[in-house]
């Protein structure tokens, strides 16, 4: 359950909106834990949603972008049925990827 | 009533000045601790145990450790001093709990 | 205080989110090992670090853009909280109704690095981004949108307040 | 010690004497929604599960942006693939529910005769933990409030139907969870009516204080300022610090009343849960 992602991809009107909700931590480095540690920076770098194999958004995120992150766009086209994909690596080199389709 | 409040809170934060003036011993100290230790497992099962007195008793018991017999014993001077109060509270709200409930 | 008119009842998106997660459908979640057509993963070669090291809006936005010159735009469209409710998460969104955007950033210039994200917005997408961001204490937040090759912005001061009932 | 004995004794003699008066939970319901419809005449019943919302437009823009798509899905997925594992035994959890678990969140915390306690859900699940050889969960974060984030799901909706029945321990239990309430405790000398009666819906420094009418319906809730999702008690155990008390341990019987008098002070509303505040 480590590495998740929520995603809501709707079509209408000629173009499709896209939600998507990331678990990661996103620890910026200035946040101490219980013990008075600092935890290290851990978050996404580069986000990429593509459709259709097609690139239609990138992210570069900082560690300023909120834990779980959640980001919403749009682009022209796209019809139900056709796979959107995203996928991210961070700066410890962590990746993950999936797919779904627009409803 | 929040007013009488405030001021006990004020005679407890004093007790521990006049208590430190004596001459602590060991033994002293120790009953010193028993004492608030009593007071606090009385306050406990009132379900009122201030944030306060734990804080203080721990100063006791931490200078005991070390050897300072005067510092363990004005605080636990000073926990008993803060459990009486608790449990003060603890007595009159048993009463007064009725004005504020909305009937 | 007074209370406020023309509640909402219930969300009707969270319960949409609830069923979809419940029924395990498109709504989707999806897990990376299980999902068999999952893209390659985006390199991370393309990011613009030192854009995000940065401690001013005009060495960012050199180091994002290569140019500081910016231009404030009531074309450009931002919503962020007069207040937000936690600097945790602050949500802030940006639509630029210009032509020919290709890239978008956001900054919180007293944030201790002033870069929270930037987009790069290919041909066919929309200018319009939403998404939540983290504030360390009251600051302006710029939303900065490319546009033919020259910035254009929109801001406003988000005041952030200590949560009181942490 | 015999001292101590007497003036225990003599504090024991005064909740007696009130007892004298049998509680009436039905007909502090209904004094409970009706105070709270008459000083908010604006804010329908069923919204009150909406909390701090009802009362600053900022922070309900914000609000429903997050819940757009809200932080705590990854807990009602995490709890639902947790709910449907099996234990050792083979048994999941819908074996120790009435309806496999399903939609009966608004039912707790249940009394239950034979131990003659409330047992709240978080409770319930630990017990059914027990019964299948697993170990106890955190009652506060974690696994567990993400289980109940799932089970809560599932009640989306569902008036909230918490029952005292007529046993002098359900009773009792219920005036013990009333008395906790209304009395101030702590260095602050708050009571958890103070903030959430007397001063609901004003606000404490940046944040809104959410009337105690609805209060129960949206937990677990997921609070911007944890990081994640929490249960009840976990609130409880923030609010005792905050009013600097210590807080009572997380399966108390105190904390477990408490839940009881105030989720039957919301039976009616709707369950909302699991919610999201700053």
């Amino acid at each position: 359950m480590a590495h998740q992602i929520l995603v809501h991809a709707m079509s209408s009107g000629g173009s499709t909106t896209v939600e998507a909700l990331i678990k990661h931590p996103m620890d910026s480095g200035f946040v101490k834990d219980k013990a008075g540690k600092i935890i290290p920076a851990h978050y996404i770098e580069v986000i990429e949603f593509t459709h259709k194999g097609k690139i239609v958004l990138t992210g570069y995120w900082g560690p300023a972008v909120s834990k779980n992150p959640f980001i919403k766009f749009s682009f022209k086209g796209g019809k139900s049925g056709d796979p959107i994909g995203i996928s991210w690596v961070d700066n410890k080199g962590e990746t993950a990827a999936t797919s779904s389709n627009i409803m | 009533m929040k007013g009488f409040r405030c001021g006990l809170v004020l005679v407890g934060l004093l007790v521990p000045v006049a208590a430190s003036a004596a001459v602590a011993s060991k033994a002293s100290a120790a009953s010193a601790i028993a004492a608030a230790q009593a007071e606090m497992k009385l306050a406990a099962s009132m379900q009122d145990q201030w944030i306060a007195t734990v804080a203080a008793m721990k100063d006791a018991r931490l200078a005991l450790k070390q050897g300072d017999f005067a510092a363990a014993e004005t605080a636990a001077v000073h926990a008993k001093a803060l459990a009486s109060l608790s449990v003060e509270q603890a007595k009159a709200q048993r009463a007064l709990w009725v004005n504020e409930a909305v009937h | 205080m007074t209370e406020i008119e023309g509640l909402i009842l219930s969300a009707p998106s969270r319960r949409t989110v609830l069923a979809a997660v419940a029924a395990g459908t498109a709504a989707g979640l999806m897990r990376p090992a299980l999902s068999f057509a999952a893209a390659a993963a985006p390199r991370a070669s393309s990011y613009p670090a030192k854009a995000f090291i940065q401690h001013s809006q005009d060495a960012t936005l050199q180091a994002m853009f290569g140019t500081s010159s910016v231009t404030a735009s009531a074309d450009v469209k931002m919503d962020a909280p007069d207040i937000a409710e936690n600097g945790a998460v602050v949500p802030v969104s940006f639509d630029a109704n210009a032509p020919k955007v290709t890239a978008a950033a956001i900054l919180a210039l007293d944030n201790p690095f002033v870069m929270a994200c930037a987009y790069k917005i290919p041909e066919g997408t929309s200018p319009a981004i939403a998404s939540r961001i983290k504030l360390g204490k009251t600051t302006k937040v710029v939303s900065v949108v490319q546009s033919g090759g020259k910035l254009m912005s929109a801001s406003k001061q988000v005041k952030v307040t200590l949560g009181g009932c942490g | 010690m015999k001292l101590a004995l007497i003036v225990l004794a003599s504090l024991w003699a005064a909740p007696l004497a009130q007892a004298a008066s049998q509680p009436d939970p039905a007909a502090d319901l209904q004094g409970f929604q009706g105070y709270f419809l008459k000083r908010f005449p604006k804010v329908p019943l069923a919204a009150y599960v909406n909390g701090p919302y009802n009362f600053s437009k900022s922070e309900r823009d914000q609000w429903k942006q997050i819940i757009e798509f809200p932080p705590y899905a990854f807990a009602v997925a995490d709890g639902k693939t947790l709910f449907d594992t099996k234990f050792a035994n083979g048994k999941t959890y819908a074996s120790c529910f009435p309806n496999g678990g399903i939609g009966i969140a608004q039912t707790y915390p249940m009394f239950d005769a034979k131990t003659g306690r409330v047992v709240p859900l978080g409770v319930a699940i630990n017990r059914c933990r027990v019964a299948n050889g697993a170990a106890k969960l955190s009652l506060t974060t974690g696994k567990l409030a993400d289980i109940e984030a799932y089970m809560t799901s599932t009640s989306d909706g569902k008036p909230i139907d918490v029952v005292v029945p007529h046993d002098p321990r359900a009773l009792a239990a219920y005036q013990a969870g009333k008395e906790y309430f209304y009395s101030r405790r702590g260095q602050l000398n708050f009571s958890c009516a103070s903030c959430h009666v007397q001063a609901a819906g004003m606000h404490l420094r940046g944040d809104v204080l959410a009337p105690a009418l609805g209060l129960t319906a949206s937990f677990p809730l997921y609070r911007s300022s944890w990081g994640d999702v929490g249960t009840l008690v976990r609130r409880f155990i923030g609010c005792n610090k905050k009013v600097k008390a210590e807080p009572e341990a997380a399966d108390s019987t105190a904390y477990r009343d408490l839940a009881y008098f105030m989720t039957y002070m919301n039976n009616g509303l709707p369950i909302a849960g699991p919610g999201a505040r700053p």
